[in-house]
């Protein structure tokens, strides 16, 4: 039973990190810097809006529904890190996010689908597949603002020393999962998946000539529902229709 | 934008030129064309481009609203099928002569015309799904029938356009209904929504068409295929059974099925209104167009980035 | 004829060409503006391969595309095709559409 | 990850794109060798313009194409639920809409 709970725990985190990044690159619709990078960008917002609902299924209690989830919980019981709460802040903040919390879903991904758990395994595949492009993506776009000379990739740079910390508390572990690690259901623990991400990060930042700042540990927030004024606001203007006619269908 | 007078083509190659449209051809962005030919196809065309990439702002403002992860992701893909629409039709003007980055900058200026309804504010969630069938229920109008208009690749992009709008005013439906068959309040919002949408939906197709030499022109050159009344009137055909259907009240009381006509009678639309929304001043012009020069500022840095790295590439 | 001399900026818009299934073969689906050929295949994998099936994806800068002239003698007289009334109804729209 | 990979195709060889009529995009029909595009032209036109129906010809040298490599097939299929994209299942609207 605690290794169920810690399950759902995981998900949740999972489902909620999700859900507010799919929501923050949402809000990039229609002003993104060039209409093919709006478009793609407004793929990767559903994508990852399109994940937050299979992991809110797979994470439901009795009674719960993805929308009850997303719509119906006051910010202290969201279990998102606050790296995607973040306003958006300009092009290289968003590219910056993107990609420091692509790269951290890959070595999720990467774990789960090595669990013996055969349809959290099934799972992981399965959102692999979408989450690759999202890296591509990502990544083509740091490259580019990294190589594109001093101006560009000093404001690559000053987005990821404002983010990096944040970016490391993405590995902040959720309750209960020693565990699952303990219990062989998932093959790397919080702290050893913080490692790989960084030995995956640090040479690519490196190739593209910037520098990783130094880490001043990782912040607990998010994962234990702590969380900044940013996702409040969100999720006031997110539930506002649901909330003004609460017995309604929409 | 002056036209460039028509004496300026030689006479032989606009005959010859007006006798292969009569006989169905159609005209390629490689081929000769009478200048007035291209001025008119590049001023329809950018206007359709801006219409779209303005048209994704109203609806845009809900995004974060939406009430479901359903309507979310539904109305996040038909926004971005707006944008990928003005991507597609910007690349048709281009080669009409006129690169892009020229028509968004005119655009931002204020210096470039879009359709009338994006001038307005979309002030509750009903208005989206009004916006997702009246509104687009107009422009398929228009589009479906410049599908056969002459010049070619504008007729071959509307083929996916209009494709896509299909779905656009089906997600539309489906909001409509759950709004109309739901709590009073939703209910109410949508009746609301209706009566402020219907006057900029009844503009949206320009005003009566009076003969003219100009209107014979682009018929003749199939830059226009039907008059503003006609589609109209199938517009009509095609909504008023959709708002009669679930009871709502058509916010127009004079508008009425003439048996004898074959039409519909309608209140005539004000169309000062209209001219004074058309050249810029509607209710929600400027801060829509604020918020692009706003952004367009912001990313100045991203353009020459990308620039600068092209050049390299 | 190069298609630089009708496109502003030919060297950065790339003409985007999809193959739906291994036995078809790639077909010009629109373009893309894109600062290098690798951008241009990542953008156009969304704004040309959201809704259709696809297996493979090519881009070519408009820049090295050299195209006959639409009054090319040599070719096919080209028939006045009466398809400009295609138009067409819904139902015939969805077979086109079906046929993908 | 690099996503473009360099087409397979000798030096020389152009891949030839037909437009069968005005309303038809250009699709890629075969291949010709040859020393330049010029020539590229005068053979594509030989090969692909005198029994079928065309209009337009482009030739490209496979070294100016860019294309994604069949083993990323999977990524440009999605594999969560796009329904909504096709307007969901909103099948019971027809009755209501019927496009005339």
């Amino acid at each position: 039973e605690a290794r169920r709970e810690a399950l759902r725990a995981m998900l949740l985190a999972w489902a909620d990190d999700e859900l507010i990044l799919g929501h923050r690159h949402s809000e990039w619709t229609g002003f993104a810097p060039d209409i093919e990078s709006d478009v793609a960008l407004s793929s990767i917002a559903q994508d990852e809006l399109g994940h937050a609902r299979l992991l809110y299924e797979q994470a439901a209690g009795a009674g719960q529904t993805p929308d009850r989830l997303a719509f119906g919980r006051p910010p202290e019981a969201f279990r998102n890190a606050t790296l995607v709460e973040r306003e958006n802040g300009d092009w290289a903040v968003t590219i910056v996010r993107a990609w420091l919390y692509d790269c951290a879903d890959a070595v999720r991904l990467a774990v789960l689908a090595a669990s013996p758990l055969g349809s959290f395994a099934a799972l992981a595949r399965t959102l692999e597949r979408e989450e690759k492009y999202h890296r591509l993506f990502s990544d083509v776009w740091l490259d580019r603002l990294a190589r594109a000379g001093d101006d560009s990739r000093g404001r690559v740079q000053d987005a990821l020393d404002a983010l990096w910390d944040e970016a490391l508390a993405l590995f902040e572990a959720p309750p209960g999962e020693e565990a699952l690690v303990a219990a062989g259901a998932l093959a790397a623990g919080a702290a050893e998946q913080a490692v790989r991400w960084v030995s995956a990060v640090e040479p690519r930042l490196g190739a593209l000539g910037l520098r990783v700042p130094p880490g001043r540990g990782v912040r607990s927030g998010g994962r234990s529902g702590r969380h900044t004024p940013a996702l409040a606001a969100l999720l006031d203007e997110m539930t506002s229709v649901s909330r003004s006619d609460p017995e309604a269908r929409w | 934008m002056t036209v460039p007078p028509e004496a300026a083509d030689e006479p032989e190659q606009l005959g010859a030129f007006e006798a292969r449209l009569a006989a169905g051809d159609r005209v390629e962005a490689g081929e000769w064309m009478p200048a007035r030919y291209r001025a008119e196809c590049l001023r329809l065309i950018q206007m359709h481009a801006n219409s779209e990439l303005m048209g994704a702002l109203p609806e845009r403002e809900w995004i974060p609203r939406a009430p479901t992860l359903a309507r979310k992701m539904a109305l996040v893909a038909k926004v971005q099928d707006e944008i990928g629409h003005a991507q597609l039709l910007y690349r048709v003007a281009e080669d009409l002569g006129k690169p892009r980055t020229q028509m968004i900058e005119e655009l931002i200026a204020g210096a470039s015309k879009f359709h009338n309804v994006f001038h307005y504010p979309a002030e509750t969630w009903a208005d989206v799904a009004i916006i997702q069938v009246f509104v687009d229920g107009a422009a398929m109008q228009t589009q479906g029938s410049l599908r056969s208009c002459s010049y070619a690749p504008y007729a071959r992009v509307l083929k996916r356009i209009c494709y896509e709008e299909d779905f656009h005013i089906r997600l539309g439906l489906d909001s409509f209904r759950a709004l109309a068959e739901g709590t009073p309040r939703q209910r109410a919002m949508l009746q609301d929504a209706l009566d402020r949408w219907w006057q900029p939906i009844m503009h949206f197709f320009g005003p009566r068409d009076q003969v003219s030499p100009h209107l014979e022109t682009m018929m003749r050159w199939r830059i226009k295929v039907k008059t503003n009344d006609e589609l109209r009137q199938q517009f009509l055909r095609q909504f008023v059974p959709v708002i009669q259907e679930y009871g709502l009240r058509v916010p127009d009381p004079d508008l009425r099925w003439d048996e004898t006509a074959g039409q519909y009678r309608y209140a005539e639309p004000d169309w000062e209104e209209f001219r004074r929304v058309i050249r810029g001043e509607g209710p929600r012009t400027k801060a829509r167009l604020e918020l692009r020069q706003r952004y367009h500022a912001q990313h100045r840095w991203v353009r020459e980035a990308v620039a600068r790295w092209a050049l390299a590439a | 004829m190069n298609l630089a001399e009708i496109t502003p900026g030919a060297e950065g818009v790339f003409a985007v060409f999809r193959q739906e299934t291994k036995n078809d073969p790639h077909v010009h689906v629109g373009d893309v503006h894109a600062p290098d050929a690798e951008m241009a295949l990542v953008l156009a994998k969304e704004q040309f391969a959201r809704r259709d099936p696809c297996v493979n994806l090519w881009v070519v800068r408009y820049a090295d595309i050299a195209a006959t002239s639409y009054r090319d003698a040599d070719m096919l007289e080209p028939s006045t095709d009466k398809s400009y009334r295609f138009g067409g109804s819904y139902r015939e729209q969805q077979r086109v559409y079906r046929r993908r």
